[in-house]
């Protein structure tokens, strides 16, 4: 068994859930949703006795591509976060009754496969073909079972889609240029390309521009607000919670690796540039009323911290980028949930029309309180690991990189603290708070369990990015 | 200056002017017939050039047949009218421009152009009797030649698909 | 030869089934007669001893008029197939629309397979005027009689160009032999008249692909032609003329100038800009295509920039844009058919009433706007790479950046279908129509998946 | 058999706060509330027990329990550390708590929700013994932010009420402030010496030579920064005063006695470092006396009883800071422990008070009720005479044990000034500390009539903790009374620089004399102005002048607001409302550009065949003209 | 019989071709009758034609000439299928003015 029945048994799932009908599609999705995880928990195993389940095959001969499926220990995990959430995800919409469900499910299931595709793939096309095609089926998502204005969604949407084709679309001239001097695309013989650094500055740029508006990093993330606010929250927790890591894990895999000198040189600029955005997405954040935007722009801060860590280019620094990157899309769900939650009994996202649920639903206060916490970084949840050590990176670097970033700490807690206590505290609401259901706790648990858990004892996942990552330190030191 | 020089000229200039009044006349039927004397002069051209059989050909072709469809539309339009509108004075004067232009970068790139000196080939064979010309067509350009047929045929569908009127239940 | 025999067999067939009364069996046994053709055409491509030594002064069937030729016939089998159901209230006329097609596909088979430029120039006088014939074909339209018109005129000054061309070549070489000629174009001591000559002709070329600024007739006639004419020129005939003008470059020349090369990278860069600038605020569903057209010539004429090698890419991108232009006109035909505009409006709800030709058309837009697995993504990459090697950057970014341009139009067009409410019942579809387009659409994400079942019948 | 013990110590509380979240609801209020005060006992218990252990054989106990975060070049353990300094706090911390804890019972009876506020308590508990035992900075860490959530859900209990919540907001935020520069001082130690580990560090300090390091010193800034948030000194300290909306017992055991102690544990476990840094302990001094002064005049005129109590407990703390700054951090922690009691025992005291009164807290409604409140009375008043510095209360032994080193200071230049500075705060401690009294306790009651009917003494397991905190406040001092000296002792192995002892001679009984004078006039001062002019504080309108400034706490909070939030919210507003549309703006600037240009190509697109041929001639005339004659020209 | 090329010169012909062709444009351009557009078509092609012919003498080789009879056959086929659009449009808009001929733009 190697790593492509992961992305059979999705595209499989996918197909099926089409074919199940409106009905059983959510239970068919989850069903296959749930293999899947199972599946990669056994690859995992399998991974971590060293066995190998890497695959190469061929696929077309010019341009000549490979299907060339590797996984290392941050593939393996980044899999892990893919396949782990989408049945979280799909669990947490039960709740839901969506027009058409077979094929919103479908599109679930094939974004999953997409987005698996991109953490697993080492051919540069191939990557690029799955790094397309989970912009596909969100896109569709957004647009068809979003909410609010359908103008306005469209209008947002739109952008979002021409947006980070855009950026793609350039890295795909990378891809181009790298590949009329290797004559394939593998990642392997892209890191034997001795490229100038003329040639390394524009790929690296080509590349930037692709991930930064995917990332989002400032000032390319005017897409991402609007879309987390029209998408539906599946569509939002989906694109929050792991496809923004897709851009994440690729500055990892192939942006620093392949253009390691313009990297380095371009270092400072880069993670001012991120931290920045940390700055800037929590500022905004502060006084933003609508509670899917205030989460767009705190994962836009977060986002921003966890880029700073990859652009350190140190062991520490990509480290904690990782865990962060599972720890953001761990707790960044949970958070569109519990805006969800709110949604499904109020019918609002307004802030302002929030507010005393706290007396009138004590469980689901806790469990909000202990994501809200999370989110803001309190030492025992796993966010706290990855801060920590992506502040220490960046501390190493330049001690004012971590001032600043640092600043996170504290506006992180403000908007968030803010924020929660206008939904959840005061006056008891006049509204009914239905009280909440076995399975929006179920969801929630399984999040603030794997959270709590490896926050006291991260060393699993450390284990498993630690070697990989320092792999990719050698190539980029070479 | 030989005769034949004068005889080139002076076609030449008929050529070049019946040309010129097809298309500055203002009457559709005086500009059919400048075309018509326009194209007697070329195929004088190509008496010139020893070449009969096409000038005969030119002659059937051009005078005869296509000028005559010609002048069959203008009187089936009944164009003789003189209620022709000339285009916007700034086109007319950009035509004008336009010409000038393009005939002088041509001729200048020509003129610039190596010039040919010295003697022009004389194989003395024939080349262009009617039975050479023949043997070539049925030859060499017979898959042309049969091609052709189908052009034709095509034309002449689609003048007929222009014109049939349908039958409007079937 | 044997190719190009057969289908002005069939074309003659055709004309005589109509004096038989065959009609209802005229759009199949075409199509049969088609796919026979095909099957001789691949069966040539394979023996490769194709060049018939009797008429290799005139025609010369190699790989690279093989392959096309295949293109070509699957794209009229394809257009007659549709020919039935929009031809059926014109029963009277259909056996000559059909034959027209028939015949123009004779005359694209030979502008890929000549070896004499007068093959070539008959072959695309055949494709012109059967383009005539069919963009006026609605006699009673004035918007047809329109096109026809101005696609007349402008043709034929076109074959003008493309004549003068013809004949100064001949006067600065001797011959109308391109083996000849090609022989001759490396030595020295051509008079100027050949590079003239050849610049002539390739403008006629560019007039025919509608390259900036040659273009402006496509969107007219596009608008104004009956729906399945602008397929066939969106589709068929945009293609002929980009294999032709490829044909003719390579085969005449030993490799372009630079400053020929320049021409062609601002020609490219122009066609493509202009293109897709344009289509970004049209309503006219056809109109936009015209210009997404005229945009894709901008593409295909990247590929004149590594002349020597990029006979393969040029099929392979033809083929996935002219797979998904059928896909695509298929599903416009069926909206259209009954109303007296081709308005976007028409397409509004598609996606619910008629989920499938929906996701036909969604795919072949995503194709043509370059979104992986469908070919037009790959086709799009593989001009890139051709184009960097051959060290245009800057054409490649301009491409790149009018990509993305391009998604805002065609994604109007599946908002359209997917957001839009519907303003009418579905109405009954027939099986054609899902056929063409599917087919088509499989075929292009067929040739997505392996490229190099396209890439291979030529390199 | 030991570490399973350790875990105890610190899972008791921990187990409790589950067993509270999870079962609270369904079992009857004592019961919660018994079982919450026992998980503190039994951790207590193991207090005791380890301290006697320690007290025994010497040894300290080091307990690794799992690998926690590794960072490039050093591993975190979670692990656990018992000696001294440690056991010291866990002591008072869990002995109070336990006090506390039932107090509770009986206070927050009535409460609906009194099982979260002992699992809140619990976890309290369990984060500050984390805070206490960690064996590193980072599990310090853990329990630091603990601490400071457990504060700010303590805070924002009452939930209903919106100040409340904007209070405990405040709390948390600004702790965070003061996070951040612990964290950055702990980045710098990290990348200074590649470890966390208090016992390592100690080592490679001591091995080293590192004093002249600059970075050190900014080190040592920041982690002193982490305890002014903590600790709440200037300028972090507005944030305590507010944290009084929580209930009393919060106050008393999070806000008065443990929790804001923090810094001041911390200064003394990284004590080895501080002692390199010279500069940064003069801040430290300076901030400290600065703080004591200003908190305490802030406290003279305060009407609210907790704020007043809250102002007072700034100034303690400022004056343990002073301590820390000057070195000597057995005094400073000598000075924590007996805070520790009377502020204990007055904060309770003032929870008995206001629960007499049903939630009043103004001491103008207040008065007279020594009489019906005889315990609570007697208790406080211990407390005050502690806190004022009365001889033989243990406030006096330690407060004077700061000003004694204040003045005998010969490292920093203006020792002298700052022991004026303390001098005059232990002034006005005394004097509004028995302004409190006098305004509670003393002459007529001036509340309402339906008041005065209803009041009464608490109840015994109110009075109870008052009770014996008040006797510890009176004995506390012996712990480290001149001569015996025992905490000194104790501490030594813990502090780099040892404690000189000296005999004490006539300058320190000067001190002592002076010392207590000081506190004499502070009384005196009260009573000559409330029980003498029977002076009751104006309304709240009513004030003007200097004393509205001082009344209204300097406008600092104000100041903040108009310096920091203000800003920062226009800066966001102007993010939001401007900045961010104009760069959506200029994404779909793009497109606005491209559709434009499309509007101006159509109109170019005119239908005339006549400009299309134009086009198409002008075309060939360009391309033959370049392709032909400019290259000729050229 | 000499070549005639001796005595008039194939530039001469060049010329007389190009002028002839550039007035086929300029009536292309100039008028607006869509007869006399078809005239000056046939006349750029006649001045094509002329051009084969000078040189196929030029060449001494008949292969200009068949390919005159081709382009003649072209011109005949354009001029049929022109004219009957031309008829068709006459019909319908009861004018040939192909400045009328705008319903198609944008």
């Amino acid at each position: 068994m190697d790593v492509t029945t992961i992305l059979i048994l999705l595209l499989v799932g996918a197909i099926a859930t089409y074919f199940s009908g409106d009905k059983l599609a959510s239970k068919v999705a989850l069903f296959f949703s749930v293999a899947t995880l199972g599946v990669s928990l056994y690859l995992l195993n399998e991974f971590s006795k060293g066995e190998t389940i890497n695959y190469l095959g061929e696929w077309m001969e010019y341009p000549k591509v490979y299907l060339a499926l590797q996984a290392d220990g941050l593939s393996m995990l980044m899999v892990l976060l893919t396949t782990a959430l989408t049945p979280i995800i799909i669990f947490s919409s039960l709740g839901n009754t969506y027009s058409n469900a077979k094929s919103f499910y479908a599109l679930v299931l094939f974004m999953s496969f997409a987005m698996t595709g991109t953490f697993l793939a080492v051919d540069g096309l191939l990557y690029y073909i799955f790094w397309e095609l989970a912009l596909i089926p969100i896109y569709f998502i957004a647009l068809i079972w979003g909410n609010g204005d359908a103008d306005k969604r469209k209008k947002a949407v739109v952008k979002f889609f021409i947006y980070t084709l855009a950026g793609s679309l350039f890295m795909l001239v990378a891809f181009a240029y790298l590949y009329q001097k290797t004559n394939n695309f593998l990642l392997g013989d892209f890191f034997n390309l001795r490229l100038s650094a003329t040639e390394q500055f524009w790929i690296f740029a080509a590349f930037f521009l692709a991930y930064a508006i995917k990332i989002p990093l400032i000032p390319f993330h005017t897409w991402q607000a609007k879309v987390y606010q029209k998408a539906p929250t599946v569509g939002t927790m989906l694109l929050s919670g792991i496809m923004l890591k897709m851009g994440l894990y690729s500055v990892i895999r192939w942006q620093i690796q392949i253009a390691p000198q313009a990297a380095k040189t371009l270092m400072p600029y880069l993670i001012g540039l991120s931290i920045a955005g940390v700055i800037y997405g929590s500022i905004i954040a502060l006084r933003q009323k609508d509670l899917k935007k205030l989460l767009a722009y705190s994962s836009l801060a977060h986002v921003g911290l966890i880029a700073a860590g990859c652009y350190t280019l140190t062991l520490d620094g990509l480290n904690g980028a990782v865990y962060q990157m599972i720890a953001h899309g761990f707790v960044i769900v949970g958070l569109f949930f519990v805006a969800e939650i709110i949604h499904r009994r109020y019918e609002t996202r307004e802030i302002s029309a929030m507010g005393g649920i706290r007396s009138q639903s004590p469980k689901f206060t806790s469990l909000f309180m202990i994501l809200v916490l999370a989110s803001v970084a309190l030492p025992g949840t796993y966010n706290f690991v990855g801060e920590f050590t992506v502040l220490y990176s960046l501390s190493q670097v330049n001690i004012w990189f971590a001032v600043f970033g640092g600043t996170t700490i504290i506006l992180g807690a403000y908007y968030m603290l803010k924020m929660f206590q206008n939904v959840m505290l005061g006056e008891t609401n006049t509204k009914v708070f239905a009280s909440i259901t076995t399975n929006e706790i179920i969801t929630l648990v399984i999040i603030i369990a794997f959270l709590l858990f490896f926050g006291l004892y991260p060393k699993p996942i450390t284990d498993l990015v630690n070697p990989a990552i320092k792999d990719i330190l050698i190539h980029i030191n070479r | 200056m030989s005769a034949i020089l004068i005889i080139f000229y002076v076609l030449a200039a008929i050529t070049l002017s019946t040309a010129f009044l097809t298309i500055y006349s203002k009457n559709p039927i005086h500009s059919a017939i400048y075309l018509v004397i326009c194209f007697f002069s070329i195929a004088g051209h190509y008496l010139l050039f020893n070449a009969q059989f096409l000038a005969i050909v030119h002659i059937i072709v051009y005078s005869g047949a296509i000028m005559i469809l010609f002048l069959f539309t203008i009187m089936l339009m009944n164009l003789n009218k003189e209620d022709e509108v000339h285009k916007p004075r700034i086109t007319r004067l950009g035509a004008i421009v336009v010409f000038c232009v393009l005939s002088a970068v041509l001729i200048t790139i020509f003129i610039n152009s190596k010039t040919i000196v010295g003697d022009y080939d004389t194989t003395g064979e024939d080349f262009q009797s009617i039975k050479k010309l023949g043997k070539i067509l049925l030859n060499e350009y017979m898959v042309p030649f049969e091609f052709a047929s189908v052009l034709l045929l095509v034309a002449m569908i689609g003048t007929v698909l222009l014109s049939k009127k349908e039958k409007t239940n079937k | 030869m044997q190719t190009l025999i057969a289908i002005s067999a069939l074309g003659v067939f055709c004309l005589l089934a109509e004096i038989f009364n065959l009609r209802k069996a005229l759009v199949p046994v075409t199509i049969v007669g088609l796919l026979a053709i095909l099957g001789i055409t691949l069966n040539l491509w394979s023996i490769d001893s194709s060049i018939d030594e009797q008429y290799k002064s005139m025609i010369v069937f190699d790989k690279f008029s093989a392959g096309f030729s295949s293109l070509f016939i699957i794209l009229t089998i394809f257009l007659i197939a549709l020919s039935h159901d929009v031809y059926k209230d014109h029963q009277t006329k259909i056996s000559d629309f059909i034959t027209i097609k028939v015949f123009l596909l004779a005359g694209a088979v030979a502008m890929v397979s000549f070896s004499n430029l007068s093959m070539f120039f008959i072959g695309i006088e055949i494709l012109s005027i059967a383009l005539y014939i069919l963009a006026a074909s609605k006699r009673l339209d004035l918007k047809s009689n329109e096109a026809g018109m101005k696609y007349f005129l402008m043709g034929s000054f076109a074959s003008g160009i493309i004549l003068f061309g013809i004949c100064l070549i001949y006067g600065a070489t001797g011959y109308f032999d391109v083996a000849e000629i090609y022989a001759l174009s490396q030595g020295a001591g051509l008079p100027i008249w050949f590079p003239i000559g050849i610049t002539l002709m390739i403008i006629g070329m560019l007039f025919k692909i509608a390259a900036v600024p040659f273009h402006f007739w496509a969107p007219d006639v596009y608008e104004g032609s009956p729906a399945i004419t602008t397929a066939l020129m969106s589709t068929l005939a945009k293609v002929v003329a980009m294999a032709t003008l490829y044909k003719l470059l390579s085969g005449l020349t030993v490799g372009l100038t630079y400053n020929f090369e320049i021409i062609i990278v601002i020609v490219s860069i122009a066609s493509m800009t202009v293109g897709n600038i344009m289509a970004l605020r049209q309503k006219n569903v056809k109109r936009m295509l015209a210009f997404s057209g005229i945009s894709h010539a901008g593409f295909m004429l990247m590929a004149l920039l590594s002349l020597t090698n990029a006979a393969s890419t040029l099929l392979y991108y033809t083929s996935a844009y002219a797979l998904a232009g059928m896909a695509s006109f298929a599903v416009i035909i069926y909206v259209t058919k009954n109303k007296d505009n081709e308005d976007i409006i028409n397409f509004n709800g598609l996606g619910k009433t008629n989920p499938l030709l929906a996701a036909v058309l969604t795919a072949s837009l995503l194709s043509m706007a370059g979104i992986p697995i469908f070919s037009g993504f790959f086709a799009k990459f593989m001009l890139f790479t051709q184009t960097i090697k051959a060290e245009y950057l800057v054409v490649v970014i301009a491409g790149v950046i009018n990509s993305i341009i391009s998604v805002g139009y065609y994604f109007k067009l599946i908002l359209a279908m997917y957001t839009k409410e519907a303003t009418e019942e579905k109405q009954a579809t027939p099986f054609v129509y899902y056929a063409v387009g599917v087919i088509s659409i499989v075929l292009n994400i067929i040739i997505g998946l392996y490229p190099s079942l396209v890439t291979n019948l030529i390199n | 058999m030991e570490n399973s013990l350790v875990l105890l110590l610190l899972l008791t509380p921990f187990v409790g706060f589950l067993f509270n979240v999870f079962f609270g609801k369904k079992i009857s209020r004592n019961v919660s509330g018994t079982i919450g005060t026992i998980a503190v006992v039994v951790s207590f218990a193991m207090s005791i027990f380890f301290f006697m252990q320690l007290n025994q054989t010497g040894k300290v106990i080091q307990v690794k329990l799992f690998d926690w975060i590794t960072v490039s070049n050093f591993k975190l353990d979670f692990g656990i550390l018992l000696d001294q300094l440690s056991l010291l706090w866990l002591l008072f911390v869990t002995g109070i708590g336990s006090l506390i804890h039932l107090y509770s019972i009986s206070y927050m009876h009535d409460d609906e929700n009194l099982h979260k506020f002992f699992a809140y308590l619990n976890l309290f508990i369990f984060f500050m013994i984390t805070l206490v035992i960690g064996s590193n900075l980072l599990v310090m860490f853990i329990g630091w932010e603990g601490v400071g959530l457990c504060s700010y859900l303590l805070i924002g209990f009452w939930h209903k009420n919106q100040d409340y919540n904007d209070a405990a907001k405040k709390a948390f935020i600004m702790n965070r402030i003061g996070d951040l520069g612990f964290l950055i001082g702990i980045f710098i130690i990290a990348s200074l010496f590649t470890t966390l580990d208090f016992v390592e560090l100690k080592e490679i300090v001591l091995g080293g030579t590192n004093s002249g390091n600059a970075l050190l010193s900014v080190a040592t800034l920041c982690l002193f920064i982490g305890a002014t948030g903590k600790s709440a000194q200037l300028p972090l300290y507005t944030w305590l005063p507010d944290a009084m909306a929580g209930p009393t017992p919060v106050s008393a055991l999070i806000h008065a006695a443990t929790m804001v102690t923090a810094g001041i544990f911390m200064i003394t476990r990284m004590n080895f470092l501080f002692d390199l840094t010279p500069y940064i302990q003069e801040i430290i001094a300076v901030v400290g006396a600065l703080t004591a002064l200003v908190a305490a005049s802030i406290g003279l005129l305060q009407n609210d009883i907790k704020k007043v109590l809250a102002y007072s407990t700034v100034s303690q703390l400022g004056l343990m800071f002073l301590a820390l700054g000057l070195g000597a951090y057995n005094v400073a922690v000598f000075h924590v422990i007996t805070h520790a009691f009377f502020k204990a025992c007055l904060f309770l005291g003032s929870g008995s008070v206001i629960h007499a009164l049903h939630g009043e807290q103004d001491m103008r409604k207040m008065g007279g009720l020594r009489k019906v409140m005889p315990i609570t009375f007697a208790t406080m008043l211990i407390s005050t005479l502690a806190i004022s510095g009365i001889f033989p209360f243990a406030g006096f032994w330690s407060k004077d044990e700061i000003l004694l080193v204040a003045f005998q200071n010969h490292h920093i230049a203006f020792a002298k000034v700052l022991w004026v500075v303390a001098s005059i705060a232990s002034i006005m401690t005394a004097f509004y500390m028995f302004r409190l009294m006098y305004l509670t306790f003393f002459r007529e009651f001036r509340g309402t009539e339906e008041q005065k009917h209803h009041l009464h003494e608490s109840p015994s397991l109110i009075t109870f903790p008052l009770i014996v905190l008040a006797a510890l406040a009176t004995i506390g001092g012996a712990i480290n009374l001149p001569g015996s000296n025992w905490l000194n002792h104790f501490l030594e192995p813990i502090l780099v620089t040892k404690y000189e002892h000296h005999a004490l001679g006539t300058q320190e009984y000067m001190l002592m004399a002076v010392a207590l004078a000081g506190a004499i006039i502070g009384i005196g001062w009260a009573y000559s102005k409330y029980i003498k002019q029977a002076f009751v504080p104006k309304e709240d309108s009513a004030i003007t002048g200097f004393s509205k400034t001082i009344y209204n706490k300097y406008y600092v909070d104000e100041f903040y607001t108009f310096l920091i939030v203000k800003p920062l919210n226009g800066l966001s507003n102007f993010f939001r409302t401007t900045l961010e549309p104009a760069l959506g703006k200029v994404v779909y600037g793009f497109g606005t550009v491209a559709n434009g240009l499309s509007n101006q190509g159509r109109k170019l697109q005119t239908g005339s065949i006549g400009l299309y041929l134009f086009a198409f001639v002008i075309g060939v005339c360009a391309i033959i003209i370049y392709l032909f004659l400019a290259q000729n020209i050229a | 019989m000499n070549n005639i090329l001796d005595i008039v010169g194939i530039e001469n012909y060049i010329f007389l071709s190009v002028l002839l062709f550039c007035i086929g444009v300029f009536g292309v351009l100039y008028r607006r009758n869509a007869i006399i557009v078809f005239m000056s078509i046939e006349i750029m092609l006649n001045a094509v034609n002329l051009l084969f012919v000078a040189f196929s003498t030029y060449h001494q080789d008949a292969e200009g000439q068949v390919f005159v009879f081709f382009s003649m056959a072209v011109a005949a086929a354009e001029v049929a299928v022109g004219l009957a659009i031309l008829v068709s449009i006459f019909r319908n808009l009861g004018s040939i003015d192909i400045a009328n001929l705008k319903n198609l733009k944008g």
